[in-house]
Order: structure tokens, then C-alpha cells, then sequence
């Protein structure tokens, strides 16, 4: 695949410079290590820090969603590979502002490893740490072993309603349940249509025939449940539903948030069309969308294909998704 | 045998060179059980250890150190999943050699053992969960009980290394428990793991190392 | 190309559905025209009213910039087509507050007599209407003759600047003279890496060979000046702002807004790296970057590519820039 | 001639077949040139035209309205570039045969140049523009001078789309002019226009339809 870089082992450290040179009111590099990025606004003393992390090659993920309602802060790995611990803590010196620092990461070996080892430097640096893991994505594990799970787009839900309890002063326990009550209150599953290729490599992350789709992928190209023809666009939506709907008890009345989320090439138009078919059958069923987002919320690269997302939603997680958000590759109003 | 301090930096170096060489095999069999950048991240680590030992690390004379330093160096380059698992065996085996600048067969034994403890403790991975230490705790195991008998260092890791390359091997068909691959249950099968595959060249470099100084 | 649509002939109409399906508080449909929307707040009597459009398939535009502080409604034409007169004159009648209509759209010989013919009708019905066309690509026509250039992603500041002015209160002349100005002083210039294709044909836009870029290309896969061995993106980055800065004047000291603009299926990695050398050049130059936007603002379904726009800012347009928006796939604080 | 509504009616709906058949055709044309919709848009257009044509238009018998309803019905399925250009064209055309229930000769004549000169009006193409003026154009002009001479709709008519023909082959290697394709320059050589193309596939088929009857 055809890329505009300029060498394959520097694309991430490229990608961090031009980002923090195009919105330098909004997120600024610390200085203590390459891969540390941080709020450039003052955050409040007393508020409870957060941080989030992973693998580069999912932009807006992770380091798109730094700013005020979202995260203080992130540990910026390569590509589709953990950071390491030393970026991790120097960020959560920068972010803690004496109420402790939550890190929010997607459930991946390397990231638990690389994550566990930074909280055991901030332990011993006298800061308070909690760790949430997403773990989203219902196509990597049976219901029963949801913690093995991986996370997904879903992400993208625990650190909105997590961003948002620690601007409201809620404390670093308090922030914490938020961000675990909203995980397990989410559901996430893909299709991937096309893979995309690593920059060192070149090669394509997977392979599918012509008219083929991976159900279940997970969004490093991982394998999924497995592979089938390619089918129309409600059809799809509707297994991916169904999938969700199985594994979480939603009732007529009950509220969600919905993302349709796109994994790097997918356009608009068609996540739009996956939407309105989700918009149908939770219509059907008498379930409220309380808010919708639909694009690229955490993608592969150039990757084609998309999930879809629900988080079930009680009073105190509507008014954290409804809280706005000023981030350089997300704005809510 | 003596191993010195040089040759231990001599030894990374070669490691350098072989997971340059082997990057695409290492990424060839990560696109088929993960996400295909197993043999990058060798890559981008091992480089950045090699500018660390062309650099700060030329004179270095405590093996301990050398290691240790090896060890951060790659886990600052890669994060990953095997930033931590490398570096933790790295700096576990430093532990036991440190302060020396000399290696002698016992403490070249006891660090290649607490390579593989160290490894295993961080991953929580057991023999047959489809990972490094599928090659690394049947080569510890084996290296432990022969040197016990033999007290002859090369002879045991030679044996050591045929045991891992078993357990690499025994990779292919086994159904992953843990990582990435985990996800996949019964399509993991047929596939041998790039982490056990990383795992046996660090072994079989050094056995390369040892024996050619012993012709 | 491999799309997840339901039925190649419904994709626009099934995704106007989604789209005003997932943003009920932001845009609605008009009964009168299936591709006719409005924005869902009321907007003040005596505001004029910002009426966008064009083809689809270049989501986020046109239909995602219809809110506050950008347009008030926009018709929806078929893939990469104007849309006929008949949702443009609707979408006019229902955002005329008595103050007239202002239409943006690009350059292209089919928008023009579309939107010619509806602001014929516009007057029968004694509706004030003022046309300004985006001609912003360099690539498209010498200098000598801009007025016959094509709109790419400059558009977007001519939506910006004259969305906000017609919030200020300006009245329909002064909001028009406020989008000729940004569009006069308004430059793009793209390059195109893969094509896309279109729903109902599945064929690739345009050919290129495995390591050839198109440079100069328009965004519905018009073939550029030419074709060319693909480069880094610095040298791309070169070879795009050069042309730009051949065209308009830039002075030491002067003040621009800066888009880089993903054509579709470019990961924002790749833009943020192009953006990288944007603002190395520039500040080399003494030119100093007001605000920077990176991301796709407006695509061509699933092309591969991306295109640099510099906008000349003066006091008031940087008000104009400044200015809030709150679209559903554009949000600025 | 007594050309009839009814068989104005069933022109266009083999219009609407000729444009389906021709899509893949049309839309090549237009990746070499422009944006690679030009069938696409066509059939969409058509088919709109075909529903009405079976539905509301069933039993028209008013030429005028027919023709003038099926430019409506296309300018509104497709907006685009030739949505204005085509509905144009019938809606100059309806006006010179509205209220007829029957065409003559002369009416016939009549109405193709005023949908020609209409086209030309709305575009403000010249003939060498590299447009669907150049088939209609010269095809317009053969047609006034033969049926002056002859008063012979027929004849004239299959003189006029000879030369719509040659108008539309001289598009491939004109440089562009107007509309997408303009911007290509000297690339725009070598590819026959689509417009053009499409132009003469209206003129063909209403050639075919009169050459049918008269046999
Ligand atoms: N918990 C673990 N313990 C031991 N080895 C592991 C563990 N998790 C993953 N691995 C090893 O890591 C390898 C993958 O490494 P790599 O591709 O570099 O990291 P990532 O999975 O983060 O992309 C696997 O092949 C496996 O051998
Ligand atoms: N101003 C014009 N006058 C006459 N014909 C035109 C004009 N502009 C474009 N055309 C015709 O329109 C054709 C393209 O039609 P189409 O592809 O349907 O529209 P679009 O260019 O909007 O995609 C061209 O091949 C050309 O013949
Ligand atoms: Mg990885
Ligand atoms: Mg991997
Ligand atoms: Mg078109
Ligand atoms: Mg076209």
C-alpha cells in the first residue's frame, strides 16, 4: 500500500511532531520523553488525572482525545504496540494533581505488562494509581470470560464518561467505578472488509478474498470468528447487533449511546448506512438512542470496515456522555 | 569457560543482526496469529540496543550492568507485549551476574535460568498457552538439570537449546491461551508462535556465540 | 472495491437517513424534497440564510456542515452530481428569514447551472440570492484564469468564514463579500494515491500504476497535471505548497489558516506528517499559522490522497475562523 | 408524418433502453475524462423517466407536457451536469409542439432543433468545446438545411444524425473546454466525449423509431 511517509521508522515520532505543532493551545510534548503528551491547559489541582495509552496507528486514537473532558494525558506507543512504562510515568507525573492518575487502556497483554509496570514506578513515586481496562469487544471471548476480552471502539465510551466524572471533582475511586461501570456496560463488535499494511512491512495485516469479510475482527487485523461473504450492509449490521444484543440485557425503555465506528477507509456514507439499520432494530425493540456517533473514532491505519458500539446508560453515565469535550481530533459541544 | 563482559556485548550484537535478518519471517508468522509486527518490534529494539552498546555501553565491564541496560533499552524502544517480557528476563538475569565482569560456567547457567524465570513470571504464561515460554521453560529446565550433573556449561546449553526448539516447535500446533492470538481458539492452530520463534534465535545466537569461541 | 451498502442505487437516500436518524437535534429533512435539510434549531429572523450543497460521497461535506456558525441547510445531490434545482429552492424557502440566501458551492460546470436554475426560481418567488463559488485548486487552471478553477477542500474555510459572519449579524452583501474574500485568498493544491469507486460502477476511478501518485488531482478522481513516480511526504508536501505559494502572495508576518486534508482512506498519521513539513516551510518563511485543521474534511468515498490549503487570514477573517461551530461531523469551541 | 404521443412516449422509453445497455460504456468514457459517472447518471436519470413515463404519463397525449415532464422528471432524478442540459433541451422542445397531440413533419424538425439549441444556450458550449454540443450542434444545422430544402423530416433527420455522429467522433481529439474535463489539457485528447456520446445515442434511437414506422 501506497503511503505518504517519509521513512518507515519515523513515522511516529513525525506524526507527534506535526500534531503538537497543529494544536499547540491544546496538547504540548513533555519534555522528560518523546512519547509523553499532556493537556496544555492548566488542569485543576484536585482533579483526578487521566491517562490513556496504546498503540499509535489508531489516530483519533489515543493521542487525539487529550483535552479538557477527556484525558490529561497519553503514552504514545508504536505502532500497534504498547508504550513503554518510562512515557507512562512521566505522564502520570505531569497529570496527577494529587488526587491520583487513572490510566484507561484496552485489554492487550503488552499494554497490561507495560501499564502494570508503570503503576508500579508511580507507586513508588507516591502516586495514587488506578488502572481500567476496556474490554469491548464480544467476538474475542465467550460472555463468561469478559475479562479476557479485548477493547475495542468502546473505548472510546469509557474515557468520554471517565474524562467528564473527574471534571465534575468526582474522586480517583469514584472516577474509576465511572470508567468500570461504563465498560461493562458496553458491547462492541467489527467486521473488517480490507486490511491495512504496517509501514516497515508493507504487507497487508490479513488476508481476504475478493468478496470476503472477517466477522469479529479485532482492530490490529487480528483474526476474527471467522471469515464469510461479504453481505449487505443491514445484514451485517444486523449479526453485529444481534451479536450485542445477546450478550447484554437491554430492555424496551432502556437508554444507549451508539457509535458506528469506522475502521480507517470506510466512508462515511457507508457508516451512515450501518447506522440507520441500528437505529431500526433498537427502534423495534423499543430501546432509546440517547446519543449517536458515527466515523473514525479508533481505527487500523487505512484498514476497511467497521463496529458498531452500545453502552447502556443510566442518569449518572448520560449526564457524563452529555458533558462537553475540547480535544484536537474531538470536539463536543 | 570465561565469558567476558566484551564478549557479552559481542553477543547482543549478533542478536542485532539476527533479528535484522529475520524481521520478516518474525512479522510473517505474527500476521498470521496477531497483529504482524512481531518481527519490527525485534527489530526497532535490537537497533536501538545496538546504538546503546556502540555508545555508552563500548567499555562497559560489569555483565550485569550490560544486561540490564540491554534490557531497558529495548523495553524503552518497544513497549509492545515483549518489551516487558525481554527486558524483565534481561534484568533478572543481570541480577545474578551482577558486578562481574568475567562469567564463568555457573553464573552463565544461572543466567540463562533467570532469563526464563523472569520471563515467565511477568507473561503468567505456562508451558502450552502458545508463547515464549514454550521455548524458554523446557530450555531452562533442561539447562538446570544438566549442568547439575555435568557442571559443563556448553554441553548443557547445547542440550538446552535442542529442548527449545522442541518447545518452539510444539508451538504449531498447540491452541493459543494467551496474547493476541488467544482470540482465535482453534485458527491458531497450524501456526507456530513468533514470540517462541524470537526466543529460540536469542538462544540459539548465543549458543552460536560460545561454541565458536570453544573451537 | 468492496462496500458495505445495501443496494448500489439507495446509498444516498439510505444515508440521509442515518445521518438525520443519528443527529435528530441538529439537521432535519424537509417534507417537500427528499434531499433537502435544514439545521433543526430555529435560526433568528433577519439572519442570512448559508444554503451548501453539491454531490455526495464527500462526506463530511456538504451535508455535515449544516449547524450553528456554519450553513442552515444543504441540498444532497447523487454521488459526485449538483443536485437539481428542486432541493436547492426548498432548502432556500426554509432558511430565508427575510434577509436572503447566500449559496456556496464549487466550482463545477453542473453546480453552476443547478444552482443558477434554482436561484432563478429563487427570484420568481422574491427570494434574494447571492452566489460564491470556491475556485481554490491551483492545479486546475492557470492563475490567469482562477475563476475557472474547481472547488476542492478550500471550500471549507469559504463555509467557516461565511457561516460566521452571517451569525454576526452581516447582511446578505456583506456575508458574500466576506466569502469571495476568503476564497480569493484561499489556495489547495491535492495528489491522489488510490482512486475510489463509485457504488453503481464498482471500476476504479482513475488507474495508477503501483508506485505512481496523480499530482494535482480533483477530488472526484479529475485527473491532475500529471503523474508521477510516488515520493515522500515531504517532498509531496514541497512540491504542493510551492505551487500554492507561486499563486498567492505571503508575506513575513502574514497570519493563515492551514487544512490538510485526507481525500478518504489516508490515516491521519500520514496527514499529521504532512502537516509536519506544512509548518517547517512556512516557518521558515516568517508565515505564521493562525489555526491548523488535519483530518477529512472533504473526502472522495474511499480515494487515497490528500491536498494542503492555505488561507491568506486579515482581522477579520481571523474572527470569522475563530468563530464556534457545532455540526454533527464538525464541532469547534 | 403523423408522429403521435403515444409513440413519443414509447421513444423515450427506448431511450431509457438504450441508456441502460450503454451505461458501462458511458461511464468509461467519463473515468478517461472526468468523474466516471456519466452513465450512471444517465440511467439514473431514465429510469426516473421510465416510472413516470408507465405511471402519470400513461395516457398523456399532449406532446408538449410529455416532453417537458420527462426533462423535469430527469433534472430532478440527477441534477449533475446534463440533468440541466437535457431537461433543458426537452423543455425547449416541448414549448414548439405543446398542446399537440400529433407531430408533422415540420414539428418534428422543430422540436429536435429546438432541443439542440437549448442544450446550447443552457451550457454555453461552443461547437469544439469538446461537449455534447458538438454532436448536437452540427446535427441541428443539417437538419434545418435539409428539411428547408426537402420538407422531409425523415431524410433530413438521417442526414442530421450522420453528422451528429462525426460531431461526436471529432470530440476525440479535441482539447476539453468546458466542464470536468477541461482541466486535463492536452490529456483530454484521445477519449471520446461522453456527453456527445450520450447526445447521439438520443438522436440514433429517435432515428431508429421513425425509420422503424415508415417501413
Ligand atoms: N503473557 C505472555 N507471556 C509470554 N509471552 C507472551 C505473552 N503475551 C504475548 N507473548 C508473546 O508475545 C508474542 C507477540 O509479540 P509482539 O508481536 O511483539 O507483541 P504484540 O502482541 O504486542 O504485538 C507472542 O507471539 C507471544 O509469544
Ligand atoms: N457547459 C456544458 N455544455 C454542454 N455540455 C456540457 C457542459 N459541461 C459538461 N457538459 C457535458 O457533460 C458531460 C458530463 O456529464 P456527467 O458526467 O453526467 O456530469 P458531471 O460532469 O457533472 O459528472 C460531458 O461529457 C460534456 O459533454
Ligand atoms: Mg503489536
Ligand atoms: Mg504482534
Ligand atoms: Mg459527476
Ligand atoms: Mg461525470
Amino acid at each position: 500500500m501506497k503511503k505518504l511517509i517519509n521513512s518507515p521508522e519515523n513515522v511516529v515520532e513525525e506524526m507527534i511532531e506535526g500534531y503538537v505543532k497543529a494544536h499547540p493551545s491544546h496538547v504540548r510534548r513533555l519534555a522528560e520523553n518523546d512519547r509523553a503528551l499532556v493537556t496544555a491547559k492548566e488542569t485543576a489541582e484536585g482533579k483526578v488525572g487521566i491517562l490513556i495509552g496504546g498503540g499509535s496507528g489508531h489516530e483519533p486514537a489515543f493521542m487525539g482525545y487529550v483535552g479538557d473532558g477527556m484525558a490529561d494525558g497519553v503514552a504514545v506507543g508504536n505502532i500497534f504496540a504498547s508504550p513503554p512504562p518510562a512515557p507512562i510515568l512521566e505522564v502520570t507525573k505531569a497529570v496527577n494533581k494529587g488526587a491520583g492518575v487513572l490510566y484507561l487502556y484496552g485489554n492487550y497483554a503488552g499494554d497490561v505488562m507495560n501499564f502494570g509496570m508503570a503503576s508500579d514506578l508511580a507507586d513508588m513515586e507516591d502516586i495514587q494509581v488506578e488502572m481500567v481496562l476496556a474490554s469491548d469487544d464480544v467476538a474475542s471471548a465467550p460472555k463468561a470470560e469478559k475479562e479476557k476480552r479485548r477493547g475495542i471502539a468502546g473505548e472510546f465510551f469509557v474515557y468520554k464518561t471517565a474524562g467528564a466524572a473527574a471534571d465534575f471533582g468526582y474522586n480517583l475511586e469514584d472516577v474509576a467505578n465511572i470508567a468500570k461501570k461504563t465498560n461493562e456496560n458496553t458491547r462492541s463488535m467489527g467486521v473488517g472488509l480490507s486490511p491495512c499494511s504496517l509501514p516497515q512491512t508493507g504487507e497487508p495485516s490479513f488476508e481476504l478474498g475478493e468478496n470476503e469479510m472477517e466477522v469479529g475482527l479485532g482492530h490490529h487485523g487480528e483474526p476474527g470468528l471467522r471469515k464469510a461473504p461479504i453481505d449487505t450492509a443491514d445484514n451485517v449490521a444486523d449479526e453485529l447487533l444481534n451479536s450485542i444484543l445477546l450478550d447484554i440485557e437491554l430492555n424496551e425503555g432502556d437508554d444507549v449511546a451508539v457509535l458506528v465506528n469506522g475502521l480507517g477507509s470506510t466512508p462515511r456514507m457507508e457508516l451512515y448506512i450501518m447506522f440507520r439499520r441500528v437505529e431500526q432494530v433498537l427502534k423495534e425493540k423499543g430501546i432509546n438512542i440517547y446519543r449517536s456517533y458515527v466515523g473514525d473514532y479508533i481505527t487500523s491505519l487505512e484498514m476497511g470496515g467497521a463496529s458498531i458500539t452500545l453502552t447502556k446508560l443510566d442518569d449518572e453515565m448520560k449526564k457524563m456522555i452529555d458533558h462537553p469535550v475540547d480535544c484536537p481530533m474531538f470536539v463536543q459541544k | 569457560m570465561n565469558f567476558t563482559a566484551k564478549e557479552l556485548i559481542n553477543y547482543f550484537k549478533q542478536v542485532v543482526e539476527v533479528m535484522e535478518n529475520e524481521k520478516n519471517y518474525l512479522c510473517e508468522l505474527d500476521r498470521k496469529l496477531g497483529d504482524g509486527d512481531h518481527g519490527v518490534t525485534m527489530s526497532i529494539g535490537w537497533q536501538a540496543v545496538n546504538k546503546k552498546l556502540t555508545n555508552e555501553l563500548e567499555n562497559e565491564t560489569d555483565c550485569g550492568k550490560i544486561s540490564s541496560e540491554v534490557g531497558m533499552t529495548f523495553l524503552n524502544a518497544v513497549g509492545s507485549s515483549v518489551g516487558p517480557l525481554y527486558a524483565t528476563g534481561l534484568i533478572k538475569g543481570a541480577k545474578v551476574v551482577k558486578g562481574k565482569s568475567v562469567l564463568n560456567d555457573s553464573d552463565l547457567a544461572e543466567f540463562w535460568i533467570a532469563f526464563a524465570n523472569g520471563i515467565k513470571e511477568r507473561g503468567k504464561a505456562e508451558v502450552g498457552d502458545k508463547t515464549i515460554v514454550d521455548t524458554l521453560a523446557p530450555a531452562a529446565k533442561t539447562l538446570e538439570e544438566n549442568f547439575a550433573e555435568s557442571g559443563d556449561f556448553l554441553s548443557a546449553f547445547n542440550e538446552a537449546v535442542k529442548s527449545g526448539e522442541e518447545g518452539m516447535k510444539s508451538t504449531t500446533d498447540l491452541i493459543s491461551r494467551l496474547g493476541r492470538s488467544s482470540r482465535l481458539g482453534e485458527r491458531s492452530k497450524g501456526a507456530q508462535d513468533p514470540g517462541a520463534t524470537s526466543a529460540y534465535m536469542m538462544l540459539s545466537t548465543f549458543l552460536t556465540v560460545v561454541k565458536m569461541r570453544s573451537e
